[in-house]
């Protein structure tokens, strides 16, 4: 009984997470809710008995995903409707 | 008891669908080519998540022989497409890298990372 | 004997999940920065170090490996947390300060002195 | 206008996609018979490995690896390609200000248990959940770690290029062995042991720590490239 009502919650707060990350205008706080997707959904996985994709999810999707996300972000612009021709003297520092 | 199995196993597929409408909707309409990744980062989850759910087996166990679980065959989930998300998250690490290190490479050339802006289709 | 053990690594597990759920509301009470973190990280240290003790307690033969756990989160959490606060102090993300109080007065005139040199210099 | 149409087009699409796994259903025993009952006994009977999962990535569908390893090895090239240009010498990223030496010296405390975990994952992958992905993951986790702890950590790309290729080579020749002893490639041609045994499985466990190897080459290159891009 509360493993399934454990289930319902951690699919909404998934649900949650990728409209947030899609509709979020700070692309910073986008990559964070995209990260905090493949937590949850790792432990998804672990609870519909996958033990090796939960790992590979946590592995590459909480960590390398992000961090290389993290990475363009800081080479390019933080905010989505930043197009002026000169952002690039103004860019946001990591 | 029944009734609430019954919600969350349709609950799962509409959740793994949910997610790979709300990344098409993503990539499809936002303008900022990393916003556009993001999006397509999220159809990938949503895939994941479907094919592994196919998979599952009520009452099942993970499929690993382990001592205690010896003859527990016939009630193991489908190791199939666990074999096969194994490997589609790391083919995706390798298509989100190379993607956006395309966003770079356009970005150093282009100024902006607005999809509109970018027009002209020589470097 | 068996009781006991049982005994012993639900009050642990009771203890840890407790002070995970005041990290929690910490989190989303706390003013600032420096204080989410002191409430964040202080409260999950020591709730997720007993939650997994309480774990070997109640199944003793992974007891080592959940020792090994608690002295690796011992030595990343207050690692992670103090860069995160750090980075946060570079930024010049200065603490809000809501009292009456005379020495947190004292604290405010410190931390707008040092505003105005970094503005200055 | 265009955002009517995006979600007219997702409802249409949601829609089949919803009739057709709501007609499949969830968690039913609907595949009596089918190929993964050949694959459970096979596991059991033939090669003892205890992980099924293992068993499949490397043995039952081997050749899908070795290709799969190919795309990863063509994605780490093809992104060297693209950032080509401009590149950070060792010591010279632009970082706002360097790390404390409280998280210096706890980064070259923890880094050599991550990659011993990550070792660990990947020598286990027969036994437990875990593999050579997930090792190869993990042992680039950790020096994700150490690059960012240290701005000047130098992973040699030489290494790294030997390292991988000697563990494609390493795999190939695997298979051809195979093929000529047993008959097919990636075939079992080597003794195994009893179940739940540490050297059981006869080739399984070889190729999963070349694999291991090979993706935590792979993904520490991608890494340091990405990290050391020049404005």
């Amino acid at each position: 009984m509360i493993y399934l009502i454990l289930f319902a919650v951690l699919l909404l707060l998934m649900l949650a997470a990728a409209i947030y990350a899609v509709f979020q205008r700070d692309l910073l706080y986008a990559v964070i809710a995209t990260g905090v997707i493949s937590l949850v959904l790792s432990v998804i996985f672990y609870m519909l008995q996958t033990p090796d994709v939960a790992l590979t999810e946590a592995a590459i999707g909480v960590a390398l995903t992000t961090i290389i996300f993290i990475i363009t972000i800081r080479n390019t612009v933080r905010h989505e409707d930043e197009h002026d021709k000169h952002s690039r003297e103004k860019k946001i520092q990591p | 008891m029944d009734s609430l199995y019954k919600m969350i196993e349709y609950g799962i597929y509409g959740a793994a669908i949910l997610l790979i409408l709300v990344g098409l909707y993503g990539a499809l309409t936002k303008k900022s080519l990393i916003k556009i990744v993001i999006g397509l980062s999220i159809v990938d989850a949503g895939i994941h998540l479907l094919l592994v759910s196919i998979g599952y087996l009520k009452g099942g166990t993970a499929p690993i022989f382990s001592p205690g679980y010896e003859d527990m065959a016939d009630k193991m989930v489908d190791p199939i497409p666990q074999a096969l998300v194994l490997t589609a998250i790391v083919i995706g690490f390798a298509v989100t890298a190379v993607a956006l290190s395309l966003v770079i490479r356009l970005y150093r050339h282009h100024d902006t990372l607005q999809i509109d802006d970018i027009k002209n289709l020589k470097w | 004997m068996n009781n006991i053990l049982e005994i012993i690594g639900g009050t642990l597990i009771l203890i840890g999940s407790a002070f995970l759920f005041l990290g929690a509301l910490g989190i989303l009470r706390m003013p600032d920065v420096y204080n989410r973190l002191q409430a964040g990280t202080k409260a999950t240290t020591l709730g997720a170090m007993s939650l997994i003790i309480g774990v070997g307690f109640l199944e003793p033969s992974w007891m080592l490996k959940s020792i090994i756990i608690v002295v690796f989160i011992a030595f990343s959490n207050p690692i992670s947390s103090h860069a995160l606060a750090r980075a946060m102090y570079k930024r010049k993300r200065y603490p809000i300060i809501k009292s009456k109080d005379k020495d947190m007065d004292a604290y405010r005139e410190v931390f707008l002195q040092e505003e105005e040199k970094e503005v200055k210099s | 206008m265009k955002n009517t149409i995006v979600i007219l087009l997702l409802a249409t699409i949601g829609y089949y996609l919803g009739s057709i796994f709501v007609n499949i259903g969830f968690g039913d025993p609907r595949f009596v018979n089918g190929v993964k009952d050949t694959y459970l006994a096979l596991t059991t009977s033939e090669l003892k490995v205890a992980n099924t999962v293992t068993s499949i990535v490397v043995n039952f569908r081997g050749f899908d690896t070795l290709g799969e390893v190919t795309v990863l090895f063509l994605a780490a090239t093809a992104l060297g390609g693209i950032l080509y240009k401009k590149r950070h010498a060792v010591g010279e990223r632009t970082v706002l200000f360097p790390a404390s030496s409280i998280v210096k010296s706890g980064a070259k405390l923890i880094f050599p248990a991550i990659v011993l975990l990550g070792a660990y994952v990947f020598i286990h992958g027969h036994l437990s959940p875990g593999g050579g992905f997930q090792g190869g993951t993990i042992i680039a986790t950790g020096f994700l770690l150490m690059l960012l702890a240290y701005d000047n950590f130098s992973v040699s790309h030489n290494v790294l290029s030997y390292i991988e290729s000697f563990a494609g080579i390493f795999f190939v020749a695997f298979g051809i062995a195979g093929l000529m002893i047993s008959g097919s490639f990636l075939e079992n041609f080597l003794p195994v042991g009893n179940m739940n045994d540490l050297f059981s499985g006869g080739v399984v466990p070889i190729i999963y720590i070349l694999v291991g190897f090979k993706v935590a080459a792979e993904l520490t290159g991608v890494i340091y490239t990405v990290l050391h891009e020049k404005d």
